[in-house]
């Protein structure tokens, strides 16, 4: 179980023979993960580590069930690449590819609403629901299984707080990157609202950075909601100038929104544990679990 | 991409959009010269890609081109923001009857472009959406039907005008969006919009947020790009790599964009002072690893380099690898302090600890060691 | 009753200052359509026959209850005017207006598709259920209440033949122009789904001309659905050249397709009787009826 | 409107989709001199908007600059489907390997474009779909979307193409789009889509269709598309009358496209000839009508002038009036048969009958009436 993504769930890899592409389709396999095709135009009738290749998605969902896809395409190409995926009743799409420019996101994103379908990230380690199945690029042996859900906008902090975890006994349900660019296709909302239906997820961790308000948003449906899960958050980027964009996209603080002290304020309001560094959130975790 | 005012204006007139006669110069001289072909009273206006210029005085007015001369001295020279002033805008000084703002751009909440309007401008959008709420409106835009004219028309409506006017403001929101799309704006606003008093519809000021990740669909704004950058900034670009400067004397190197702003956090924690952020982004080759230890072992400001990876797409061989080659190229020593996990983990560290660099486990370890060996005294960097 | 429209439907009128705005807007009126407001950019506050004119649907909307509106703006404007009305949840949109490129066109009814709304025309008489309400521009005195539903595609022909039906003492329920043009918002079949669970429609004729296939269409529909109510069709412009457009966008023969031969057999073949010439129609309804 | 050949050759061109070298001549010798700058064998095309020009023997091939001359001396002022050869396209005819089909068009069921997509070409596409369905690929497309680089792969696939031409395909149809949308085309087709014995994919023939309605969109298509009419189509389009000529005698006008074919076909039930379709639209001003009755005045083919018009928009009384200044202005008499009714009929009718012209109020009897008078006998038409 966990959300979103489960051992059943059937996977094609798009943009799967490029070196991205092979190297995470042979981890995912490793891991278990249900590849069943990938996609790379011009690249039809090969193989990638025993998986089919074909030229569109069309004919990969000809052949096979298909429930998700994961996008490794390149950043000009990959707003089409999800596109392709969306049109062709792929429901959940995991785009891994980062600098895709806003403009084509939101598109994207716009057209999966409406016909209700999933988008996770761009610009995201994917989704990992430890021991069952992984789409994405994330060093699957730093996660375990267990009983709490992970929400991040970075990759390698979320690994390095999914290791600290792992290293204090505490497993993970479901971990999920929504993505570092500005526009992502879920919120820190919509995934709260999985993990709180999820009854293998007892406590959750947010990590959020600074940028943007969907912290303070998540803050707000906390309250709102009265959400009954204990929550812990770490904000990263106290410390970095505004106006300055750090590395992500989405990592900016611009006048007065965005900013760290913003968000961990209004997390706190909501009654959420901050915690001061990555290795913080384990001990707050195992309090409130005991509790 | 921040485009100045003047590129931001170039912009939009042509697009049609009005904006006040005006001639760019990077000189006293040039100053003068053009003063001398406007019309007085003149405005003149420092051109740097930063926000509340006309408050750190990068704005001023003269009523005579003697007196431009005087201001444009002034101007030539001063920074603004840390930005040296390279150029000044010499425009001609309206008569305003009323100051609007009006502009695209993208909500992250709403995750799709919005338009702004409001009753009033000449000052930040946020000042006046926290001071007069009531003034301001936003709109969700479908971004498959983007701004149609009746949204510009709402926004003109919002703004109380009727007849006439509406219909002219119609014409320049619309031009204000499609140059925003066509140029693949964050950001494009019109601040202040001015009604002169013969009422017409003006650009005074303009500033328009190119997404750096479009820039491959503008080869024109992609040179204007590196000019921009600092010289580590510059560098950094070179290699793929996410750079910025800070003030302190700690070097750090990570990977990913979250990891390097915690590990900053963190070395603030344990008492250090950060010389930069550097991201040597996903999966990053050996050459770019390099690249980045290079930057930082050539930076003098630099005293000890932090390296903190966690190897997802990239592995630690590589970097690794790279680490050596930037030690061995360069022939400069600095203390370093490195941890290392993920992908090929034993191989890296196996090559890093042959040429005597120790590995750590933990990111905190290996900040306290850095903080340590910043200091010098033979101790680790404590948690305040 | 009737389809679509009744004597409760309020309706606004967008391009109400124009020359055939203010027009028809006073015929409507006299009819006893409620026009609730009209609409057209920067001539807002002004009145049109005691109808308040707004600048934006918005502002109507905002005033007044608005279930339909009708549109006589030119061309050029006519669709970004149609996705006004509908974005404001207007679910009713009359399209007079003709020459619209039909780029425009098609994206206007793939939006009102999408939000479930309803376009009728572009290039249409409108809609006129006797006695009660008309959104339109037809002649309101020819036509007379009755048990008739009528489905055409041009305009001036269904007058002729809805003026010869009163004659012969046939009154009409609802009269319907789908509209001249190649493409648009309601076809012969959308309306013909509505006529058959129209408790007031007893029979119906369909006015196609050649051009296109909407009328074959209609024929497989109605042979696939059994269509139970009794159906007379006129089909206009057996004698005109192929390749050559007859006035309307719609009316042109291409190569095989769109000759007024495959229509009148298609619809023979589905059990409509044909009329030879627009006289015969009454005839052939009363004795389907009295049958 | 329908470009020929060599316009829709030039705006495939500017999209970079390939199409064989090749040069438009006008004349006799400047066919040869153009050959003599092509690499033969050659094809030599008649410039013509209709679709069917090979069979009607308007493509032949040469293989010499003399072999051209003869051909083009044959095809220059030869007519087909009743339009004059005017200009020729010279090309370089290719070593083909295989002809396929490529097309976007409305679809007036789907309410859409749609893409066309067939593994044979060279032959109309109806006759491809009729004979050989399972060759024929039509997808919708979401008119937001557009054509995306997957549908494009969509129809290379269905093509059996892979690797590098799946590519090469992908681009070509893309550009096809992208042409269409911009030129608002009903219709764009390339047919055949040639793939050369070497591999590579080559426009040999195109069809633009542009939306007339469009037009005004596309200034310099504008002009173009008034050339392109006879010269009685000319006049009438100048007073916005849609008009199309027939073979009879009997002069035709109506209000409605509807009406206007409805009144031919019951002009040929009753044994009559019509000489015209002319459809003076919804709303016709009295000049309108006036230019109208005017035409088929100075028409020497019409002996007799139909005039049905049921008012709708169109107001009887501005109808009398323009015809009666269209009788005033010319001078010149022919019997009128006139059906008039609608919007202020009674006055309409007494200003026609003060002037000795008799109103009826049936189509039908005024179809009878017409006929009748064509025939002259005193008798009216029958029904047949």
């Amino acid at each position: 179980m966990g959300i979103i993504v489960n051992r059943d769930v059937s996977v094609i890899v798009q943009g799967i023979t490029g070196r991205q592409g092979q190297f995470h389709t042979k981890l995912m396999l490793e891991y278990g993960t249900k590849i069943v095709a990938g996609v790379t135009p011009g690249k039809g009738g090969t193989e990638v580590h025993g998986v089919p290749v074909y030229d569109t998605v069309a004919e990969a969902i000809h052949e096979h069930k298909v429930d998700a896809s994961i996008i490794f395409v390149p950043a000009p190409f990959a707003a089409s690449a999800a596109l392709e995926a969306l049109e062709n009743g792929v429901k959940i799409v995991v785009i891994i590819t980062e600098h895709i420019p806003v403009k084509d996101t939101i598109k994207v994103i716009s057209y999966a609403k409406r016909i209700g379908a999933m988008i996770i990230g761009p610009n995201t380690p994917g989704i990992i629901t430890p021991g069952e199945c992984k789409i994405g690029i994330m060093p699957h042996h730093i996660y375990e299984p267990g009983n709490v859900g992970m929400i991040s906008r970075s990759g390698t902090l979320s690994y390095e707080i999914a290791a600290s975890l792992t290293r204090s006994g505490i497993g993970q349900s479901t971990c999920i990157g929504i993505g570092g660019d500005p526009v992502v296709g879920m919120s820190f909302v919509d995934v709260l609202r999985l993990f709180r239906e999820d009854p293998r997820t007892d406590a959750i961790v947010i990590i959020g950075e600074v940028g943007g308000n969907l912290e303070e948003v998540a803050a707000e449906y906390i309250i709102k909601e009265n959400y009954s899960k204990p929550l812990v958050a770490f904000i990263a980027g106290r410390y970095v100038p505004p106006e300055k964009r750090m590395g992500h996209a989405g990592a900016i603080v611009m006048g007065r929104t965005g900013s760290a002290e913003s968000k961990i304020n209004a997390l706190k309001k909501a009654g959420v544990e901050i915690a001061q560094k990555p290795s913080d959130i384990a001990v707050l975790l195992k309090r409130l679990i005991r509790r | 991409m921040k485009l100045v005012e003047y590129e931001a204006k170039d912009v939009l007139k042509r697009y049609g959009i009005p904006v006040p006669q005006g001639i760019v110069v990077t000189s006293v001289e040039e100053a003068y010269k053009a003063a001398c072909k406007l019309k007085p009273p003149f405005a003149v206006k420092a051109q740097v890609p930063v926000s509340g210029r006309g408050k750190a005085g990068g704005i001023l007015f003269a009523y005579s081109p003697d007196e431009v001369k005087v201001i444009a001295e002034k101007l030539l020279g001063m920074h603004i923001k840390g930005l040296p002033v390279k150029s000044l805008l010499i425009e001609e000084k309206l008569s305003i009857k009323k100051e609007l703002y009006f502009g695209i751009t993208v909500s992250r909440v709403d995750q799709t472009y919005i338009m702004i309007a409001s009753q009033e401008g000449g000052v930040d959008i946020e000042e006046i959406a926290e001071r007069s709420p009531e003034k301001v409106m936003t709109l969700r835009l479908d971004p498959w039907l983007g701004l149609q004219p009746y949204h510009a028309r709402l926004a003109a409506r919002f703004m109380r005008y009727s007849g006439d006017a509406l219909l002219s403001l119609e014409n320049i929101f619309q031009s204000i969006y499609r140059a925003g799309m066509d140029y693949d704006a964050e950001l494009i606003e019109v601040n202040p919009l001015a009604e002169t008093i013969d009422g017409n519809f003006v650009a005074l000021d303009a500033r328009i947020v190119v997404d750096d990740n479009a820039l491959f669909r503008h080869k024109e704004l992609q040179e204007k790009y590196f000019e921009l950058l600092s010289p580590h900034e510059r560098e950094a670009a070179k290699h793929d790599l996410a750079y910025v400067d800070l003030d302190g004397d700690l070097g750090i190197i990570c990977n990913g964009a979250g990891l390097t702003m915690a590990t900053i956090d963190v070395v603030h924690l344990f008492g250090g002072r950060p010389a930069n952020f550097l991201d040597v982004g996903g999966g990053a080759s050996p050459e770019r690893i390099a690249a980045a230890v290079k930057m930082l072992l050539l930076n003098p400001k630099v005293k000890v380099i932090l390296i903190n990876i966690l190897g997802g797409i990239t592995r630690c061989d590589e970097v690794a690898k790279g680490i050596l080659d930037a030690l061995r190229s360069t022939g400069i020593k600095k203390p370093l302090a490195v941890r290392l996990v993920g992908t090929n983990e034993e191989q890296g560290r196996r090559m890093l600890s042959e040429l005597g660099i120790s590995v750590v486990d933990s990111m905190e370890d290996a900040v306290r060691q850095a903080v340590g060996m910043v200091r010098g005294d033979g101790r680790d960097g404590d948690y305040r």
